[in-house]
Order: C-alpha cells, then sequence, then structure tokens
C-alpha cells in the first residue's frame, strides 16, 4: 500500500512530518460505507483542499479528524505521532480545530459564550468571559475578524457567525484548521477576506485544510488537493500540476462540461410583474422595501445577492406562502391578473393552479417529505391535481407511473420510487424536485438556489433542464447566491441587497467584481476592476444580511 | 406550592438539558412511597427524604437510560414512568404494609415539622412586618426553605456558571456541545439526575412534610401542573416560582371560594375546582404566548443514523 | 360459603370498604367460617363479578357501594336461590336485602358535637368527591351544628371532581389549613384517603377534627373530636350470620338500630364534656322520638341548614 | 438500504420487547413472593380460555381501539393529544344527551345518531385545544392534560346536578331506553345458532370498531387528506409550501382524533352500562396512548396492540378477582410494555440492526 504521501511526490520526502496524516480510515453509516481505507497526508503549513461529489465522504472523514464520529478501522498521526481521537476534546488538545458545513453554534448564546464553551477556565463563568473578551479583542485585530462579542449569534448574518466559529478555532490555539464548505454562504468579497486571513494563518506555519465544491477556490488558493469519489480517496495532487477540468473528470468519473451552452433568450410577452412589493415581519423588520420585477416568457431572470437579503422572502410571497405574521403591500400581476397577496387566496396551493412552479431554496425542508416514497414526493404540492385524484381517494397507482415516468427522464438514481427520499443521494433529491416542478410545465417557475451543496456532475444536467423549459417560452425567476451559476444561466440579473434590488445587468456585461459590489450594497460601481474584490479596509464592515 | 415548586425546577434542570419529562408526576409518587416507608421504619425523617430520593432518581436513570442511551421517545418514556411508579407503588406497598398501598401514619421525627425562626415570636406583635414574618415566612419545614432558596440557586447555577452554560448549550443545540468536546450524554444524564433528586425532594416532602404517611396516588396530577407550570415560565427559575406561586394562589383562592356566589348565578364548586385548569388554558392562550421550548428539547441526540 | 364485593375504592380505603372487611374479618373470628372476596378493577367488571360468584355457589353475596345498584338489578333475577345484600342503595328485588344507613342522622350528632366544641363559632367540612351521598354528610352535620350555633358558620369545601378526590392527603391537609385560616376550629372530613390528611393537618394545627365512616379516634389521640360511624362492618357482620335467611327488603340501619354514631372512647373521652354528651344524648333521644327529623339532602337536592 | 427487513423492524423488534416486558414483570410478581407462571395462566385462561373471556378482552379491546386510533390520526400530525380521557369522557355525555332526549325506536337508528353524538361531543373537546395550537402556539400536550381535568369536572356537574334522577344516589344518569340498548355479540351468536360469550358487554361496537381501523386506514394512506395530514406531521414548512394549510390540518386532524376519542363511549356508554356513570372512561383514554406507539400507528398494528392491552385488562382482571395479586400489578405490567415497546426499543433494535447488517455482509461475502 502506498501511504498518501508518496501521491503527493515532492514534499512527503522532506524530513518534516505531516502535520496530520491518515492511514487506512474506514467508516460506515449502517449500510453506507462513508469512508473506505482512505489515506492522506497534510504537510505543516500548507493549505490542503478537498474536493468530491456530495456524500463523497469528505466530511465525515474530516469529523473523524476532529473526533465527532469514531472510525471503524484506521490510524491518525499528528506530527508524526500516532494518538487516538477518541472525542473533540483530545483533538482539540491536539491542535485540530474545526468549522463544520452546518454550524455547531448556540443560537441563542451571545458570541463570548459560544466561544468559551467546553474550555472555560473553572467553574465559573465570569472570569472566563472577561479572559475571552480580551483574547477576541486581540485575534480580531490581528486577523480582521470582528464580532460584536455581546451579540446574540442568531442575530448575526452567515457570515459572521462562521467568523465567530473561526474565532473559536483560534481561541482553542488550533495549528490544524479545517473548514468544511466555508464559502458557500459567503459574499465573493466575504470570501476573499476569509481567504487573505486563511493565508496569513498559512504564513504563520498553521496548517489549513479546506473542503469545498468551488473548483476556482481550489485553483486560487489551495498547495494541494484531494479528491474524494463514493468513499474512497481517489487522487492526491499538487495543485500547480492539475487543472479545473482534471479535478472535475477524477470528482464524477467523467469528463464534464463546465459551461451552460444556451442559446440567447427570446423573450416574449411579459408574465410577471412586480410593483413597489414590501414586506414586514412578524418582529417588525421590513425584509423587501419596495420590489419592482419583470419577468418575460422565455426568459431568466437572475438574482444575485449574499442570501438573507429578502430573496427568500420574495419567492415565498410569489410562492404564496408569505411568513406568518407578515405585511405584504404591493403589487404582483402574474399574466395580466392580480395575484392576491394576503387572506383567502394567498396560498400555495392557488398559485400552483395559476401556473407557479417552486423549486424550493431547501430541498429537505421545504421541497420534499424526507420520509415519504419518492412517489409521494412526486406529488408533493400537486396532490390536489386531477389526474392524481380518483373521487374521494387519491389515486396512487397514477402517481406511480407519474413518478416512474419522470424518474427515468431525469435520471435519478436509484430508479426505486418507493425509496423513501433521505435515501437519494443529495444530488437525486434535488433532481426530483427539479423533475416534480419543470413537468408540470408552469408559466412561470420560481426556483431557488437549485444546485446548492450539489455536485458538478448533477449540477450540469440540472442548469440544461431549467435552459429547457426557458426555451420552451415559459418565465424563470432564478435565485442563487452562486454568482457563477447565476452569469451562466441568466438573461438579465438583478442584484438583492437589504431588502431592494440594488440594479439590473445583463450577463455579457457585467463582471462577478461589480456584482459583488452590488450585493454589497455599493451601487457607484463605476472603477472596479474585473473579477476584483473589494478594497482591503472595507471588507471587514461589510453591513450584515439585514441591518 | 412546595412540591410544585420543586417539581417545576426539576423539569427545569431536565427540559433545559433537552430532555422533556412528563414523568414528573410518577417520580414524585415513587419518592413520596419510598420516603414514608423509609421514614416509618427507620423514625427519620432525614433517611426518608434520602429514601425519597433514591426513589426518585431510580426512574430517572430509567428515563434517562430510555431518552439518552436508547434514543427513544421522552414522551413515551414519561407516560410509562407515571404508570409504573402509580402501580408499583400500591404493589410493593401492600405487600410490605399490607394496607392497600398506603404506609403507616408517620409519627415524630418521621416526620419533618416546622421549624420556628430565630426572633419570630419576639417580632410577632410589629405591625405588617410581624405577621408576615412569624406566620407566613417563619415556621415551615426545613423543605420548604430548601425549595425557596432553589430558585436563586438555580438561577445563579444556570447562568453563572460553566455547568449552566453547557446545560442549557446542551439543550439548545448538543452538536456544539458535543463538538466542544463536552460530552452531552453525561451532561444529560446529570440534568436528568437533577431533576430526580428535586422530585425526589417533592415528594419526600408531600409525604413527610405535608402528610403524615403515603396515601396510593397522592401526588393526584400536581406533576402536570408543576410541567404546565414550567411552560408558564418559559423554563426560568424565577418565572416558575412565579408561576407556582400563580397557581398556588389559584388553588387557594377556588378553597377559599368553594361554591362563588356572583349574584345571577352561583358558580357550582365543581367549577371551582377546575379553575385552575382552566385558567392554566386561558393564560396559555392569551398572556405567555408562544412558549418557545429548548430548541433541542425532546429529541434524542442522534449523531449517526 | 358468604362472599363479599369491594367498590372501586378498594379494600383498604382506610373508610368505607375497609369497615365491611372489619366486619367480614369479625365474622370469621367468631365462626371460623371462610368467604370470597373480590375487588372491583373497572365498572364493567361489576357484572362479571356479581354472577362468577352467583354461578360458584356463594351465598349470601354482599357489596358495598350504591354503584353497584344497577348491575344487582339486572342480575339478580337470574339467580333466584342466591341472596344479596347491598349497601347504600335500595334495589328491588325479592331476593336482595338494601342495606341503608342514615348518615345525616350520625352526621348531626357529628355537628352537635362540633357546635358544642367550637370557640369561634365556625366549623368546617371537607368532602371528597363532590356526589350527592357526601352532601348529605354535609347536610347533616350543618343541621346538627346550626341547632347548637344557630348563628355559627360553616365552611364547606370538596377536594375535587375525579376519584383522585379521594386519595389527596395533601389537598386535604391544605384545605384544612384552610379553613383554620378563615376561623375553624373544628372540621369534619368525609373524604375517605384525603381525610387523613385532614386529621393530621388538624392536629399539626391544633384543632379538632372529626373522621367518619370508621372509628378513627386512634389515629391522633386527644385531637380527634370523635367519628361519625357508620357500622357497614356490622352490616356485613349480620349478613353473613343470616346467611342463605338472610331477609329480602330494606334495612335502615339508623340510630336506632345502632347503624350510625358518634364514637366516644378512651382518645377522645378528655375531649367529650359531660354537657356534650348530654346534648348529644338529648339530640339522640329527640331524633328517636321524632321531634327532630334530619333533613336527607338526597331527597330535593337541597339543605335547609346552609 | 434499510439496516434489516421490514419484517424484523415491525414484527421481531415489538415481540422482543414484549417478551423483555413480561420478563421484567415475571421477576415483580416473584419480589411480591407469587408465582409468574400461576399469574401467566391464570391470565391467559381467564382472558383467552373460554368464550367468555373472549367476551371480555374484546369489549376492552374495542375502547382500546377508539383511544388508539385517536392517538395516531393526531400522531400523524405530529401532535400529541394526551386528551383522550377527556374527550372520550364528553363523548360519553353526547352519548347519553342523544339517547336520553331524543325518541329513538330502535338500536339501529340509534347507534348512528349515538355515534355522531358522542363523535361530536369528543370533537368539541379537542377543539379548542387545537385551535390553540394553531393560532396561539399553546402546548397541545399541557392544554389537553388540562381538559381532561375539566372534562371531569363537567361530567361531574351534569351527572350530579342536571342527569341524576331525584333521589337516586348514584351519580349516574338514568338508564337509556331499552329499545336503544345495542346487541351484544353473544346475541348475535345466539341469533346465528351458537352459544358465545354469555353475559359479556361485548357488543355491535366492537365491528364498528374494526370498521374504523379500516376506515382510519383509507383516510390516512388513500385520502388527499391523509396525504395533508401526514406531509404536515412529518415537515410543516414543507406542508407550508405545498400549500398545506397548517392551522386547517391542525384542527382538522384534531377533530378526527377527538371524535374517535369520543366513539369509544358507543362501546362502554352505550353498549356496557347502558346509562352515562362518572369515571366511565377509566383510563382508557392513557392506554390509548400506548396502544398506538406499540401499534406503530398503524390501524392494523394498533387492533393488535389493542387486543393485546384487551387482554392485559382482562386477564389482569381475573388475577385480581381470583388471587391475593393486587389488581396494581396490571399496571405494572402495563407500564413495563409501554416502556419496553414504547421508549426502550432501540435497546433491542440497536442490536439486532447489528446482528443483520453483519449477516447481510458475510452473505454478501459469501455470494463473492
Ligand atoms: N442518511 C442516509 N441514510 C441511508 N442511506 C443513505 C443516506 N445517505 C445516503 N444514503 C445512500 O447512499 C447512497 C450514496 O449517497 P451519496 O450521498 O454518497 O450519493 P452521491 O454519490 O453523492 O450522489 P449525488 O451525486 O447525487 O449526491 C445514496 O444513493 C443513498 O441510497
Ligand atoms: N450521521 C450520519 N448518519 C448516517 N449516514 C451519514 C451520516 N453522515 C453522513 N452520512 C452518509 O455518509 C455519506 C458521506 O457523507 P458526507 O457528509 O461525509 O459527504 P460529503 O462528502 O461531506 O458530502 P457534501 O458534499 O454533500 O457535504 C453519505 O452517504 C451520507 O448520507
Ligand atoms: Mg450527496
Ligand atoms: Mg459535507
Amino acid at each position: 500500500m502506498t501511504t498518501a504521501g508518496d501521491m503527493l511526490g515532492g514534499r512527503s520526502d522532506t524530513a518534516a512530518p505531516a502535520a496530520i496524516e491518515l492511514r487506512g480510515i474506514s467508516k460506515a453509516f449502517g449500510a453506507v460505507q462513508a469512508n473506505r481505507d482512505i489515506s492522506l497526508a497534510v504537510p505543516k503549513g500548507t493549505i490542503h483542499g478537498i474536493i468530491g461529489e456530495n456524500g463523497a465522504g469528505k466530511s465525515t472523514l474530516m469529523s473523524i479528524l476532529y473526533g465527532f464520529y469514531k472510525p471503524d478501522a484506521g490510524q491518525i498521526l499528528v506530527g508524526g505521532k500516532p494518538i487516538s481521537i477518541s472525542d473533540s476534546q483530545t483533538a482539540i488538545r491536539a491542535g485540530i480545530g474545526m468549522v463544520f458545513q452546518h454550524f455547531k453554534l448556540v443560537q441563542n448564546f451571545t458570541v463570548l459564550e459560544n466561544i468559551i464553551l467546553g474550555v472555560e477556565d473553572g467553574a465559573l463563568l465570569r472570569p472566563s468571559l472577561s479572559k475571552a473578551r480580551g483574547v477576541l479583542k486581540r485575534l480580531a485585530a490581528e486577523y480582521q475578524l470582528n464580532v460584536d462579542p455581546d451579540e446574540v449569534v442568531e442575530n448575526l448574518s452567515v457570515g459572521h457567525q462562521q467568523r465567530v466559529e473561526i474565532l473559536k478555532a483560534l481561541y482553542r490555539q488550533a495549528d490544524i484548521l479545517i473548514l468544511d464548505e466555508p464559502t458557500g454562504v459567503l459574499t465573493p468579497a466575504e470570501a476573499d477576506h476569509l481567504f487573505r486571513i486563511l493565508k496569513g494563518l498559512r504564513d504563520e506555519g498553521k496548517t489549513i485544510i479546506l473542503i469545498t465544491h468551488k473548483l476556482r477556490e481550489i485553483m486560487e488558493i489551495t498547495d494541494n488537493v484531494s479528491v474524494m469519489r463514493r468513499g474512497e480517496m481517489v487522487a492526491s495532487v499538487r495543485t500547480a500540476q492539475t487543472s479545473p477540468e482534471q479535478l472535475a473528470e477524477l470528482m464524477v468519473g467523467r469528463k464534464v462540461l463546465l459551461n451552460v451552452d444556451k442559446q440567447p433568450a427570446r423573450p416574449q410577452a411579459p408574465v410577471l410583474e412586480v410593483r413597489g412589493l414590501t414586506m414586514v415581519d412578524a418582529e417588525g423588520v421590513e425584509r423587501l422595501r419596495g420590489i419592482d420585477l419583470d419577468i418575460r416568457a422565455g426568459e431568466i431572470l437572475g438574482i444575485a445577492g449574499v442570501s438573507g437579503n429578502g430573496q427568500t422572502q420574495l419567492l415565498e410571497i410569489l410562492g404564496g406562502y408569505p411568513e406568518k405574521g407578515a405585511k405584504v403591500t404591493g403589487e404582483v400581476r402574474m399574466n395580466g391578473a392580480a395575484l392576491p397577496l394576503a387572506g383567502s387566496g394567498c396560498d400555495a396551493g392557488q398559485r400552483r393552479r395559476d401556473g407557479v412552479g417552486h423549486i424550493p431554496e431547501d430541498r429537505q425542508v421545504e421541497g420534499l417529505i424526507m420520509d415519504f416514497a419518492a412517489w409521494e414526493n412526486v406529488a408533493f404540492g400537486w396532490h390536489d391535481a386531477p389526474e392524481f385524484n380518483k373521487g374521494w381517494l387519491m389515486d396512487n397507482d397514477a402517481i406511480r407511473r407519474d413518478a416512474q415516468a419522470k424518474m427515468e427522464r431525469f435520471d435519478v438514481r436509484p430508479r426505486d420510487c418507493h425509496l423513501a427520499a433521505r435515501n437519494f443521494s443529495g444530488g437525486n433529491q434535488q433532481k426530483i424536485v427539479v423533475a416534480r416542478e419543470i413537468e408540470r410545465n408552469p408559466d412561470l417557475l420560481l426556483i431557488g438556489q437549485p444546485t446548492r451543496g450539489v455536485d458538478i456532475g448533477a449540477i450540469e444536467f440540472i442548469h440544461k433542464q431549467i435552459v429547457a423549459l426557458r426555451d420552451a417560452g415559459k418565465a424563470i425567476l432564478l435565485v442563487s447566491v452562486e454568482l457563477d451559476e447565476i452569469l451562466a444561466l441568466s438573461d438579465r440579473v438583478a442584484v438583492m441587497f437589504d431588502g431592494r434590488i440594488m440594479g439590473e445587468r445583463l450577463p455579457a456585461q457585467t463582471t462577478t467584481g461589480e456584482l459583488g459590489l452590488l450585493m454589497a450594497g455599493i451601487t457607484d460601481t463605476r472603477n472596479v476592476p474585473d473579477d476584483a474584490g473589494i478594497p482591503p479596509g472595507t471588507a471587514n464592515d461589510l453591513p450584515e444580511g439585514r441591518a | 406550592m412546595t412540591p410544585l415548586l420543586l417539581a417545576c425546577l426539576a423539569g427545569l434542570y431536565s427540559e433545559r438539558a433537552g430532555v422533556f419529562d412528563i414523568g414528573l408526576e410518577g417520580k414524585m409518587l415513587m419518592a413520596a412511597f419510598t420516603a414514608a416507608s423509609v421514614a416509618y421504619i427507620t423514625g427519620s425523617a432525614w433517611l426518608g427524604l434520602a429514601a425519597g430520593i433514591a426513589g426518585s432518581l431510580a426512574l430517572s436513570l430509567v428515563h434517562g437510560l430510555a431518552s439518552i442511551t436508547f434514543m427513544g421517545n421522552q414522551l413515551i418514556s414519561g407516560v410509562a414512568i407515571n404508570f409504573l411508579a402509580s402501580g408499583l407503588t400500591v404493589l410493593v406497598g401492600q405487600n410490605a404494609f399490607g394496607l392497600g398501598g398506603r404506609t403507616p401514619a408517620l409519627t415524630g421525627a418521621g416526620r419533618f415539622n416546622p421549624i420556628t425562626l430565630p426572633g419570630a415570636e419576639a417580632l410577632r406583635d410589629v405591625p405588617v412586618l410581624g405577621p408576615i414574618y412569624s406566620g407566613l415566612i417563619s415556621g415551615q419545614t426545613i423543605l420548604v426553605y430548601v425549595a425557596f432558596a432553589l430558585v436563586p440557586i438555580t438561577w445563579w447555577v444556570l447562568y453563572r456558571t460553566r455547568f449552566g452554560l453547557r446545560l442549557r448549550a446542551v439543550g439548545e443545540n448538543p452538536a456544539s456541545v458535543d463538538t466542544a468536546g463536552v460530552s452531552v450524554t453525561r451532561l444529560r444524564y446529570t440534568a436528568v439526575a437533577i431533576a430526580g433528586v428535586l422530585c425526589g425532594i417533592a415528594g419526600a416532602y408531600l409525604a413527610t412534610g405535608l402528610s403524615a404517611g403515603f396515601v396510593k396516588e397522592m401526588t393526584a396530577g400536581r406533576g402536570f401542573i408543576a410541567l404546565a407550570a414550567l411552560i408558564f415560565a418559559k423554563w426560568r427559575p424565577w418565572q416558575a416560582l412565579f408561576a407556582t406561586f400563580l397557581f398556588g394562589l389559584l388553588e387557594a383562592i377556588a378553597n377559599l371560594y368553594p361554591n362563588l356566589d356572583l349574584g345571577i348565578i352561583t358558580v357550582p364548586s365543581m367549577f371551582m375546582n377546575a379553575l385552575p385548569y382552566i385558567l392554566t388554558v386561558v393564560i396559555l392562550a392569551g398572556f405567555v404566548g408562544r412558549a418557545i421550548p429548548p430548541r433541542a428539547g425532546g429529541e434524542p441526540y442522534v449523531k449517526e443514523r | 360459603d358468604p362472599a363479599l364485593i369491594y367498590d372501586l375504592g378498594g379494600k383498604f380505603d382506610k373508610s368505607f370498604n375497609e369497615a365491611a372487611f372489619g366486619g367480614a374479618q369479625r365474622w370469621v373470628e367468631e365462626t371460623g367460617g371462610t368467604y370470597r372476596e373480590l375487588e372491583m378493577q373497572s365498572e364493567a367488571q361489576r357484572e362479571q363479578a356479581l354472577r362468577r360468584l352467583a354461578e360458584s355457589g356463594s351465598n349470601p353475596i354482599v357489596m358495598t357501594g350504591f354503584a353497584f345498584g344497577d348491575v344487582l338489578t339486572k342480575v339478580a333475577g337470574d339467580y333466584p336461590d342466591t341472596k344479596f345484600a347491598i349497601i347504600d342503595m335500595v334495589v328491588e328485588a325479592p331476593n336482595v336485602q338494601s342495606v341503608v344507613f342514615t348518615e345525616e342522622q350520625g352526621s348531626y350528632l357529628a355537628g352537635v358535637m362540633a357546635g358544642m366544641a367550637s370557640e369561634s363559632g365556625t366549623v368546617g367540612f371537607i368532602g371528597g368527591m363532590d356526589i350527592p351521598l357526601i352532601r348529605k354528610f354535609e347536610c347533616g352535620f350543618a343541621q346538627g351544628f346550626k341547632s347548637v350555633q344557630p348563628e355559627g358558620s360553616l365552611v364547606s369545601n370538596y377536594t375535587g371532581t375525579t376519584p383522585a378526590a379521594w386519595n389527596d392527603p395533601v389537598k386535604g391537609g391544605e384545605l384544612a389549613r384552610a379553613q383554620k385560616s378563615q376561623g375553624a376550629d373544628v372540621i369534619y372530613a368525609a373524604a375517605g384517603g384525603t381525610g387523613i390528611g385532614v386529621l393530621q393537618a388538624a392536629a399539626d394545627e391544633g384543632i379538632l377534627a372529626i373522621g367518619v365512616d370508621s372509628n378513627q379516634n386512634a389515629l391522633h389521640p386527644g385531637q380527634i373530636l370523635t367519628s361519625m360511624v357508620k357500622r357497614v362492618d356490622n352490616a356485613v357482620f349480620d349478613a353473613f350470620t343470616a346467611g342463605t335467611d338472610l331477609e329480602p327488603g330494606v334495612k335502615i340501619m339508623d340510630l336506632g338500630a345502632g347503624g350510625v354514631d358518634v364514637a366516644v372512647d378512651d382518645n377522645n373521652a378528655e375531649l367529650v364534656t359531660a354537657e356534650m354528651q348530654a346534648a348529644v344524648d338529648e339530640a339522640k333521644a329527640a331524633i328517636a322520638s321524632g321531634e327532630v327529623t334530619v333533613h336527607d339532602f338526597m331527597t330535593d337536592n337541597a339543605c335547609p341548614a346552609s | 438500504m434499510d439496516k434489516m427487513p421490514k419484517w424484523a423492524d415491525v414484527i421481531l423488534t415489538p415481540l422482543i420487547s414484549l417478551v423483555l416486558a413480561m420478563g421484567i414483570s415475571a421477576l415483580v410478581i416473584l419480589a411480591i413472593g407469587e408465582s409468574p407462571w400461576m399469574a401467566l395462566t391464570t391470565m391467559v385462561e381467564g382472558a383467552l380460555g373460554s368464550s367468555y373471556g373472549w367476551g371480555f378482552t374484546l369489549y376492552y379491546a374495542t375502547n382500546f381501539i377508539f383511544t388508539g386510533l385517536a392517538v395516531m390520526v393526531a400522531y400523524h400530525a405530529a401532535l400529541f393529544n394526551i386528551g383522550g380521557e377527556g374527550q372520550a369522557a364528553m363523548g360519553g355525555l353526547g352519548v347519553a344527551l342523544v339517547l336520553l332526549f331524543l325518541p329513538l325506536p330502535h338500536w339501529a337508528i340509534a347507534l348512528p345518531v349515538a355515534m355522531l353524538g358522542a363523535a361530536a361531543f369528543g370533537a368539541a373537546w379537542a377543539f379548542i385545544p387545537a385551535i390553540l395550537q394553531a393560532k396561539r402556539g399553546s402546548h397541545i400536550v399541557i392544554t389537553t392534560i388540562m381538559f381532561n381535568f375539566i372534562a371531569a369536572a363537567t361530567l361531574n356537574y351534569v351527572l350530579v346536578n342536571q342527569l341524576r334522577p331525584t333521589g337516586s344516589m348514584d351519580p349516574a344518569s338514568a338508564r337509556f331506553p331499552e329499545a336503544t340498548n345495542l346487541p351484544a355479540l353473544t346475541d348475535i351468536a345466539a341469533g346465528m345458532g351458537f352459544e358465545w360469550g354469555r353475559n359479556t358487554p361485548v357488543n355491535v361496537t366492537f365491528l364498528v370498531a374494526l370498521a374504523a381501523c379500516f376506515l382510519i386506514w383509507v383516510l390516512i394512506w388513500r385520502t388527499r387528506l391523509g396525504y395533508q395530514i401526514r406531509a404536515f406531521g412529518k415537515s410543516e414548512p414543507g406542508a407550508v409550501y405545498a400549500g398545506i394549510n397548517p392551522v386547517r390540518i391542525t384542527v382538522i386532524a384534531m377533530l378526527i382524533s377527538g371524535a374517535l376519542a369520543g366513539m369509544m363511549a358507543i362501546n362502554n356508554v352505550m353498549g356496557e352500562s347502558e346509562r352515562l356513570v362518572l369515571n366511565a372512561v377509566e383510563g382508557a383514554g392513557f392506554i390509548g396512548i400506548a396502544v398506538a406507539l406499540m401499534g406503530r400507528n398503524h390501524p392494523l398494528g394498533i387492533l393488535l396492540a389493542a387486543l393485546l392491552f384487551g387482554f392485559l385488562y382482562q386477564g389482569g382482571g381475573e388475577l385480581a378477582l381470583w388471587t391475593t395479586i393486587p389488581r396494581e400489578l396490571i399496571i405494572v405490567i402495563q407500564a413495563l410494555v409501554i416502556l419496553f415497546t414504547g421508549a426502550l426499543d432501540n435497546m433491542v433494535r440497536m442490536p439486532l440492526e447489528r446482528l443483520f447488517l453483519t449477516m447481510k455482509r458475510t452473505s454478501r461475502g459469501a455470494v463473492k
């Protein structure tokens, strides 16, 4: 057996032991083999990228390293010495820190309380808190990681919550920092800022492991990169010696088209007209502040923006289910007829009858009932449809036939409509939702984060379907935090910030840099260089998702 | 209201740690029984108290096993514990004392007797404060003082100590505690055990303080009222004191006016008896609004599906 | 052999059923006979128990509690050769003896004693579940009390509306303390297991209490004024002794027949003054002669004294 | 995909749990100095040994089927209805009012009308907790508990002060008219020419209960409403996205639940006692929770679990009647059954899963 170090060639020949080394790690969850005989060595003072499809086992591997899961087999060496990481306490003591894909913060605790949780000095809180306050101040200055220590976490934007997670690790004096998909929730500027911090940490001699689905980030920041597929480590290479195309192929096991192939749009009559849409939520916070939008048949309007700037509210209102207790005003017309924004007639079922399809932002919470079989999910939301019903009863046979056909056309794997939704991988779950909504042929399709956390192979397929629907003359509203996706799919791009549309651009005539500024609420975008972030000083003080 | 307060605080510890506990009733009942039995056999209320705590703790352990170790349904476990206590107390009691589940009456040192606080007699004649001090504050059993002292103590533990921080965290997001290197299991067991101890004191107080022995089903729904008070208090210690005080007050009013004569109609005693329950519903509906329980409450912490 | 069926409260309810048990035990001691006994577990079992006992040859079959009335009416006819006795309820059938007690009379005497003993002029009554039978106790007590202290006041409470009301000594204690704070210095408890808490609290608080059904004077010697005894034990004993010759019809166990009484023994001798005893005797005589009729709450659901 | 076959999850796990519960019960019986074997044989003999025993077992099971179904329907909407006790009590009131005050000439007419009365009253009693949960977020567990107490008080008041015939000791209503008495199964059997279960209270309601099982199965798994209830129960945000109104589903599910609990009164009030007595429900509402959970919230499972609890009830009753073992033993056994099958089921399931997993692995290995 070769060690992971060998695969990397060069560096492992040096005398210094790897900061961290995994040997033959295996882990199964019940019948799912999440990690199979994985070996990996990460040299000290480097940034190591890990990529792989959804469910390839990246998070599992890192969680094992952090003592969150116990491996079934294998060995871990830190600084060349084998250690047994039985729980996170051991990992922390060994100098490992981890920022999880799904943050592990206590939502109603303050930043300070979250920071000291588990590493309090002594039985009383007061001394720990005041010590932490001091350290936090120092760390904030050193790494430009400002957060208000007394703010309650649930009031922070996701970006700031992530800062808290990083500060947590730094407060624990981590030498090895693991970040699991940290940029999924950040603006380009925030991501840039994060990368600067990571580079700084590396230059201090810390070791960083970075998981991401974005090949651009891998190429930009990592020294080495490892690729996982179906629980196995298929390659570890020097970043400088590879290319995005090669990585994508390693990941999926076949050639992948990284760009969307589409013809120019041929927009027709307007389908959706939104005028002066405002929304004040139950707590009295104004989430939408006068939105005006038009979407014509046969075009895709992309809405870019950091999550939490009102996109969710916009989708929910258009989808017919504004948040409980919210006050919505303004006008929404669909094919010329006004849609009710409150009271009876304003419900998701009615919207569907009016011709609105909706791929929700969160497939697991909204789009699917995870415990329902795939066939039941294919009727979800459309369960009133006449073809699914026989008098009082639901026509389950018809639904199953329909489900089987859709799964066939959308290549959902495994092709078993009796399987519960939770037993499909993320990409296939998303395909079920996309199939259900697109195949109804809606006049207007609302799409929220169509490919969030979905791997490259599935993204390619889903993008094709969206474009096909547009070409069939339907109107599409696409909300995504992925600028690349927005730019690739949209015919027009609107940027949302703090409940407002900051501006509209044509994809061909803008850059990620310009959009990034708009996403941060800066409308003066005259002298922005292509693809660049914003000037350093301002990055820290990006406004939170909502003020 | 003392047993109510103790049970309410017991529920507070458990539920703040994310373990719902509708078995408060059963634990109190079991404690009342073991306390009365041991106090009768040994003639010592203190040994009775210890036995009460032990009895309640045993059921807490069952609850912990079901809801923490085996990740079972916490509500079902609570229901089962209530049944278990209701059956076992009588079964064992009948077997031991042959009185149909009653324990023989306790006398003397077998009970907790009121203590007169220093100066109570002297101050009796001071206007206003005198009667309050000597009549209300002085002359309670030691367990009452314990219960009331537990309110600030609980507050302090919860908000000022490391243990409290972790306890609250584990009820909100156990994964955060786990990834901080602290054992979720141990924390939750501790919380459930504290709940056991407090229910134990409550039950012992019922049987050896407020009355002189055990009678079957003697908790008579107090565990459920404590639960309602806990929700009313939104899982906070001072509010728990206030909530139990309110329930005590409602009951006292119902006791004072068994048939409320409103001039036109006389409210029959049945309704005055049900008044605390009716008002609970009204309060839950009107004043407390949505009481948001600890976020991880009721859910076992499952790491690997 | 005879048989005895206890009502849902159970054999050891420290009150009514337990008194019946005592009567059966006394019969065993005196005659050396054997008997069968059953405890109910659910409503549906009543009929089952009656039939099974009748079919297995038990005779006579004695049951405690009005709740049997309905099924006995249904079942008695099917077993003409078996004799039944039911306590606290009238069932008209040729093979049934119905034993009823004049609790209002006994409670009247208790009321008289309470009236004599009360210095504050306020006495208390604590009932278990709020049902007519217990109202009957309350009403008799009120009349007796008012006969001594016409201007006195009676505080009355019921523990609850579910069967749990019979088993809540803590609430019994609380009610007793609440009544004391309203001035009551003698409290009559007709509340099964709850009553234990009332008697205890009264003893703790240094006021007097009155027990019920069985003689409970010994629970707190010197602190229980008296107990209104309802001689269910005698009824059972008599029925067992009569055996198959049990006489059908209504048997009224009133004051004259020794069915109800107030207990005076060593435990409360000090509390019962000569005057008090005289007043009780006088009341007894008056009731026996018809000079005083104690109103029975059950006849019209109303009580003249409250 | 699954860790173990469905049959193992649905049948083997509860069965082993049941055996464990019985084992501990045996220890308890030993501890109080009695013979577990004798107890078991008495129970089996008394509950299943004769048509007589079966008559009672089925009678109790009928009660539990209704309360179990009630818990189940609410549970599918993620609502924990602990109020079956109060709803069944109010259902009894509904039955009594219908039968006492409407002139109903024949049981075949009286039955559906009384069912309506029972269902309406039970549903009404579930309505307030439902609407409070849906609109104000008042915790349904607490409100339904409170409503149990309030139902007891209400019933007490009505029975003592309104429905009780004057002069009667018994806080119970008058007997229902003879014509409305339901035929017992024994009468039906006699009509068909054989003798079965003489003097047992099981009556046509048992057949109604069986029908209810089937109808509820259809409702939950075959109708649109059932689909909506299940979807809402699994994910409220999902339901909202799909155009399912949470308030509506909460209220409807609780109304059905309350109606089912109320319909239990057909069995005990109309079928057995033929008048309304205090405390007619006798804890069946709480047993329903255990029945539903043991029955995995499926009507077939509920039927089986109800039979089990009917057996425990009748067998336990016989035990208490004819031996010196106190009746509380049955409560202990019930508690253990609930504990092991409901809350500690993973104690059995986890090792079983591991077993099946290794079996699968080794067999797969063998094939290779
Ligand atoms: N939590 C789970 N419980 C049970 N089975 C699961 C679970 N997660 C995944 N599986 C099973 O494991 C298989 C592999 O899942 P995984 O997420 O690795 O797929 P994938 O290769 O990443 O697919 P995709 O690219 O569509 O995300 C799934 O198809 C599913 O059957
Ligand atoms: N706690 C768990 N219990 C059961 N199965 C799990 C658990 N966590 C992960 N899995 C399964 O293990 C496999 C690997 O999951 P993992 O989260 O490591 O993938 P990943 O590479 O991080 O995917 P993603 O890119 O979606 O984050 C998947 O099939 C997943 O469903
Ligand atoms: Mg996946
Ligand atoms: Mg991951």
